[in-house]
């Protein structure tokens, strides 16, 4: 531990710089659509996360997660547009997307967390649909979301003066927007991971896995297993809040849209890829699909050139490759690309 | 009887499965400090009375005292909360996390860290977690597991799954601990090491209440057993009188007991 | 009255689409206790398939009774054979595994059963060629075509057929000791595979014929048409009573005529607050209220878990 | 596509440590033409940003066919800028009919120096893209986006050459009250942003003129039974049915309608004026209305010849937006023309002064980037095909009240825009 711990400390300073210099590198070397891309990439893997705290860690599997990245959103959304002429400041508006959202996992779970694991999935389904569906049709007979229309000319993040949409230059660099937005997507991502790591090694976390791999057997250790369900709910539904209200800020309009059952099959694909309950696997799997479709997105010109006609729709070659991919992970590798539960048990034992 | 003396009473219980009645009228009560044994041919109900005292079933009717206090109706979690700890039958460890965390699970209904103290790693926090940690490597060794505390439970031998279990239910603090056949599927020598370790455990201050196949490990470690036949309790005694009982001895067909 | 009858006749002709589909998903329930996420697209695929036949025949100017019936055995064969590979292959190697772990597969196979479909025919909604002229008749009032109530007949005929062939056959039986308890029924005999893969074979076929249905009765067909369609006869089949085929039956006519009247009334008796906008979340509503307060459904008789 | 090969990686890898370590400025990619002291031919990049897969691909490939055909054209009879050969190039890029892609293809645009956009096609996804497109300076033509907020944010590089849902709503309601002569209608919408927002309008103008709505109803974009609230809408008994929505609802429906004995009319928007709309319908689709803003397309000077090409070119028949994303096109190079330059930052104050005749009618914009009001050509389906039935033309003075869901949109309030 000690031989290892100053090369450790330099890997971390190497990665931290890199992470620091990554929007600049990534846009000189694959231009500014890639800084972009690697926003969106930053805030999926605090959704990963999420998600990973429900079905990773506790098990529960959630088919309606991106609900609660509507709720984030449309709750930033609502407060800081001309929609209702509110302009509340993000420092609020965060934590209480944060907070609904958590309400919302809470009202969610509290009917449906005694039922089996299968009935949870089709009904958190129906839950991200009937939030959806709601979302669409709040625009009668009060407008109160503007229905499919959307909200448009949502504020930015503005930190006094200092607002991100704007380009600003800082020790001979340009922040544009992306690079901006960057940095604080960076900052709410390795958060994520600080508090999914933190959640997972303490007696919460070991609860959670607890009734992940035996419900009975947990509730008799003394585990209130309705409770720390329902807390689960709530934390996850807590990281897509606020990933939501970032969403909606940086896009500057949010319409229903963007939160169907695909998106939420998406994210649980990220955390089933990654590794079900393993951080570093989920980080990896969300940067994987983020990345992957935009890498895919090659194929249909190539196909082009090469044939003369398009064969196949990178979209549903994309799409394929993640069915396929769900029942392959299944079936052979069920922990996931990045398994991490065996390598946690030798540190621990060496550490004793 | 002076209520001090008694650990739990569970008196007329009745637990009914459809038309099937599993438990018919039960009563049995476990003094503090002793081995109290529950007996019976398959199918006698044993598991069933298990699981209404632990809370896994709600009984149809009677009543549960543990240490003064009613339990009616209670959840599993509270039971585990008022000092009942229990293994199961068919060993149900949490196989994918270590021996460790398993017995670190054990800590929770005695431990007090929330959301934001995990998070936050306070002072507290950290101080309990090291706790737990500490107490759970302590019941690994008490229990002989030490040098497998980073395995995965499910991947362990049967004999130390099943110790894994026994520490893992001690974890909890229990004041009562409830043995559902943990010799089942041993040899000899687990089974003497088991024997020795629950003889440990009592002297450390904590009553026992065993279901065993093994008449010889459950006749030669009890105070007293409790003889159970088609759902209705046919003996209580020390072993050599119920050994004795007819009725008993009809309900076994003379087979295990002589 | 008129317009209250023909509501009623909306809402079983569309009822016994969501039966028949919901056939499917309570016997697998029953047997293997999963939910088969893809049922809903292997629907799809037989409406694709029968539509394709259709559009086939017809072109090579055959008799309509031929081409339906051509149609439909196409469709059956076609899902039967899926139903059978996606059992082996995606299904068969997890019966042991975590509960999560067939879901999450299950998902799969929805997900490249429907982009499998696109591929092949792309993702237009693809209309029906015109080959039946059905007649219109009044009843109460209520219009209806003679399509509708040879759908309707048909689907009757079809629950009755299995109800029957579950009580009487020999692999009837077998089914139904498999669903009681796997173990015991392989103990006695039973050689359980081949149950399971049967089960799976006649829902999938049921759902063949669903999706012949579908597409003669809307005139179209689409990659994504499955998802809603298998969502709805899924609710149909906890509202029944999972795992049990008569409840299935009695749950997808239920729900079409809730849904019919929901559309239809909803709007006048909330004063205009709730609309037929809400129609698609009445199932979901449904079945979190079927899920909550009785989750046996209305039919059903399995008590919880067992320890 | 490929510009980077490996050892130009390298050195840029390189060349970025060293510039974050000394804290040197990266250039910044300003937008701009390409080369600008090229001999002879000068490359102009235009793109294109449309659904290419998805549900809406046919739709979303149609626009990205005419913009080619444009471009084509163009080529073909060789095109002058500024005294320069000019040779275009299309940057095809699919947004998936998604928000956060449509963002992402905005930004690989901008990245790749395109001098204009026609695109996209949602307005979902126009919307949040006309900000990438204004903060990259790059002019946009969104040949389909009909949500009036589209052109509210008050950007100088936002344009769309197809009447928004302010203007032709209105105006297939004065058709149906004054020529058709409806007097109680039922409206139905798709629950979509172009649907309802049609819907709305509608609904809003035919109040306004006297009409009576007898029902409001509401389905999906991915519904195909309709009989519930059909049947709600026979027993109010209408003399017009007005859905607003696209050909995958409207074909089951008007079959629905018959199947229920509903006698009332069927009108709709563009969305339905569609081949498609008449194979779902089959014999039901007789005598179903539909409006396309413009003239009729064989009607006009170029329409016909257009309509030849296009099927020439791409074997299939025009689904609907390929003639926008056409002349999208050609109001760019007619603005480069008239700037003598492709450099967007120069040509696009003569996008706001088009003047052109194009394959819809002609063109012309507003102060907000809206198509100054033109004809709206009402069809009706005879005999298995879509005709030409009347011609409306808009009313200068703003007949209907505003529709309540999109305030700004319709009520024209110059003083307030500046």
């Amino acid at each position: 531990m000690s031989a290892s711990a100053p090369w450790r400390r330099v890997a971390w300073v190497v990665i931290a710089l890199l992470l620091l210099a990554a929007p600049f590198l990534i846009e000189i070397l694959f231009g500014r659509t890639w800084v972009r891309i690697t926003d969106v990439a930053l805030l999926f893997i605090m959704l990963a996360l999420g998600l990973n705290i429900v079905v990773g860690f506790a098990g529960l599997l959630d088919l309606g997660y991106i609900a609660f990245f509507a709720v984030g959103a449309y709750c930033y959304a609502l407060l800081a547009s001309p929609q209702l002429g509110m302009h509340w400041p993000f420092l609020v508006l965060l934590p209480l997307g944060a907070m609904v959202a958590a309400v919302f996992g809470i009202l969610l779970g509290a009917p449906t967390l005694r039922l089996r694991g299968d009935y949870l999935a089709i009904v958190t389904l129906g839950f991200g649909e009937i939030i959806r569906v709601l979302l669409n049709n709040l625009n009668r007979p009060v407008n109160i979301t503007n229905g499919p229309q959307g909200i448009t000319l949502i504020d930015p993040l503005q930190i006094g003066g200092f607002s991100l949409a704007q380009t600003h230059s800082f020790a001979g660099l340009t922040f544009t927007a992306l690079h901006n937005y960057y940095f604080v997507f960076l900052a709410c991502a390795v958060l994520s991971i600080i508090i999914s790591r933190r959640l997972e090694d303490s007696r919460i976390g070991r609860a959670w896995v607890a009734i992940r791999e035996d419900e009975l057997a947990a509730a008799s250790m003394g585990i209130n297993t309705r409770n720390m369900k329902l807390l689960a709910f709530a934390m996850g539904a807590t990281f897509g809040g606020v990933a939501g209200g970032l969403f909606a800020s940086f896009q500057g309009f949010i319409s229903p849209e963007s939160f169907h059952l695909i998106d939420s099959i998406m994210v649980l694909c990220m955390v089933v890829l990654g590794g079900m309950g393993n951080v570093a696997g989920v980080v990896l799997g969300a940067v994987l699909l983020t990345v992957l479709p935009e890498a895919l997105r090659y194929i249909g010109p190539l196909q082009q050139r090469w044939f003369g006609e398009v064969f196949i729709d990178p979209s549903d070659l994309r799409m394929l490759l993640f069915g396929l991919a769900l029942v392959l992970m299944m079936l052979f590798r069920p922990s996931g690309i990045w398994p991490a539960r065996r390598r946690k048990a030798e540190e621990n034992h060496a550490a004793g | 009887m002076p209520p001090a003396d008694i650990l739990l009473t569970a008196t007329g219980i009745i637990k009914n499965f459809g038309g099937l009645t599993a438990l018919n009228g039960v009563s049995i009560s476990v003094r503090r400090g002793e081995i109290f044994g529950l007996i019976g041919p398959n199918g006698a109900g044993k598991t069933t009375l298990f699981n209404v005292l632990t809370g896994i079933y709600a009984a149809d009717a009677g009543e549960l005292v543990f240490d003064g206090r009613p339990v009616d109706g209670s959840k599993p979690h509270l039971v585990a909360q008022h000092g009942i700890a229990r293994t199961f039958q068919n060993i149900r460890l949490f196989g994918g996390m270590t021996a460790l965390e398993n017995v670190m699970v054990g800590r929770h209904v005695r431990t007090h860290t929330g959301v934001l103290g995990a998070v936050l790693r306070t002072r507290g926090a950290a101080i309990e977690e090291r706790a737990i940690t500490q107490r759970a490597r302590e019941l690994l060794d008490y229990c002989g597991l030490a040098a497998r505390a980073g395995s995965l439970a499910r991947d362990l031998p049967y004999g130390d799954q099943r110790r894994l279990e026994i520490a893992r239910a001690l974890a909890t603090d229990p004041r009562l601990l409830a043995l559902d056949e943990p010799a089942a599927g041993m040899n000899a020598t687990e089974t003497a090491t088991l024997r020795k370790l629950l003889e440990r455990i009592l002297g450390d201050g904590i009553t026992l209440l065993l279901i065993e196949h093994d008449m010889k490990l459950v006749m030669g470690l009890s105070h007293r057993v409790a003889v159970l036949d088609y759902g209705e309790k046919i003996a209580e005694g020390e072993p050599a009188a119920v050994q004795r009982d007819a009725k008993v001895i009809t309900a076994y067909l003379g087979g295990a007991l002589v | 009255m008129e317009i209250f009858a023909q509501q009623i006749v909306n809402g079983l002709v569309l009822g016994s689409i969501y039966a028949l589909v919901a056939l499917g998903y309570t016997m697998v329930y029953g047997i293997l206790g999963l939910i088969n996420f893809a049922h809903g697209d292997i629907t799809m695929i037989g409406a694709l398939v029968s539509l394709a036949i259709i559009q086939l025949l017809a072109a090579a100017g055959l008799p309509a009774p031929v081409i339906l019936l051509l149609a439909g055995s196409g469709a059956v064969v076609v899902c039967a054979t899926l139903g059978l590979s996606i059992e082996r292959v995606a299904y068969r190697p997890l019966r042991r595994a975590p509960r999560l772990a067939p879901l999450i597969t299950a998902i799969g196979v929805s997900i490249l059963l429907q982009y499998s479909a696109a591929l092949v025919w792309g993702k237009q909604y693809i209309s029906l060629p015109q080959i039946i002229e059905p007649a219109q008749f009044t009843i109460f009032g209520a219009q209806l075509t003679s399509l509708q109530a040879a759908i309707f007949l048909l689907a009757c005929l079809i629950m009755a057929g299995l109800l029957w062939f579950i009580k009487t056959s020999r692999m009837g039986r077998a089914m139904r000791a498999t669903e009681q308890n796997p173990d015991v029924a392989g103990l006695m005999g039973v050689n359980t595979n081949s149950v399971i893969a049967f089960t799976f074979v006649l829902g999938s076929a049921i759902g063949a014929v669903a999706g012949l249905m579908v597409v003669l009765y809307y005139g179209l067909g689409h990659y994504f048409m499955g998802f809603m369609l298998g969502l709805k006869a899924f609710t149909a089949a906890v509202l029944g009573g999972i795992g049990n085929v008569g409840g299935a039956v009695l749950g997808g006519l239920l729900l079409g005529v809730i849904e019919s009247l929901a559309a239809g009334y909803i709007g006048d008796l909330t004063g205009g607050v709730l609309g037929s906008n809400y129609r698609d979340i009445f199932a979901f509503l449904v079945l979190v209220l079927v899920l909550v307060l009785r989750p046996s459904g209305l039919l059903g008789h399995r008590g919880g878990d067992r320890v | 596509m490929h510009k980077y090969t490996l050892r130009h990686v390298t050195a840029a890898l390189i060349a970025a440590t060293l510039m974050t370590a000394c804290g040197k400025e990266a250039p910044p990619p300003a937008p701009k033409a390409e080369a600008p002291k090229a001999p002879e031919v000068m490359t102009v990049k235009i793109g294109s940003a449309s659904p290419l897969t998805g549900p809406q691909a046919h739709i979303g490939i149609d626009i990205r066919n005419g913009v080619q055909l444009a471009i084509e054209d163009l080529n073909a009879k060789g095109v002058e800028i500024g005294g320069k050969k000019v040779k275009f190039e299309l940057v095809s890029e699919d947004d998936e009919a998604n928000p956060t892609k449509a963002t992402t293809v905005a930004q690989k645009l901008v990245d790749a120096k395109v001098a204009a956009v026609v695109g996209h096609f949602n307005s979902g996804a126009s919307i949040p893209a006309s900000k990438v497109y204004a903060d990259g300076g790059v002019p946009q033509i969104s040949p389909s986006s009909t949500n009036p907020d589209y052109t509210l944010k008050g950007f100088k590089t936002t344009f769309r050459v197809v009447a928004h849902d302010g203007q032709q709503g209105p105006t297939l309601a004065r058709f149906a009250i004054n020529n058709l002569k409806a007097k109680s209608i039922a409206v139905i919408d798709d629950s979509t942003a172009y649907g309802q927002g049609l819907a709305d309008n509608f609904e809003a103008t035919a109040k306004a003129l006297g009409a009576k709505i007898i029902a409001r109803e509401h389905t999906t974009d991915k519904d195909t039974d309709f009989k519930a609230i059909l049947t709600k809408i026979k027993g109010r008994k209408p003399d017009l049915i007005m859905f607003g929505g696209i050909d995958p609802q409207a074909g089951p429906m008007i079959k629905q309608m018959k199947e229920l004995g509903i006698k009332a009319k069927f009108i709709g928007g563009d969305g339905m004026q569609t081949p498609n709309f008449i194979k779902l319908a089959g014999d039901a689709s007789d005598g179903a209305m539909a409006s396309i803003p413009g003239l009729p397309k064989d009607q006009m000077p170029g329409g016909k010849v257009f309509l030849e090409k296009y099927k020439a070119k791409f074997n299939q028949e025009v689904e609907l937006f390929a003639p926008m994303g056409y002349d999208a096109v050609f109001v760019f190079v007619e603005a480069m023309k008239r700037a003598g330059s492709a450099d967007p930052a120069k040509f696009l104050a003569e996008i706001g002064k088009t003047d052109y005749q194009g394959v819809i009618g002609p063109i012309a914009f507003d102060d907000k980037g809206d198509l100054k009001n033109g004809p709206i050509t009402i069809y009706v389906v005879k005999g298995g095909k879509w005709e030409p039935l009347e011609i409306v033309k808009p009313d200068a003075a703003p007949a209907a009240a505003p529709a309540a869901s999109a305030p700004a949109a319709i009520a024209p309030a110059p003083e307030a825009k500046k």
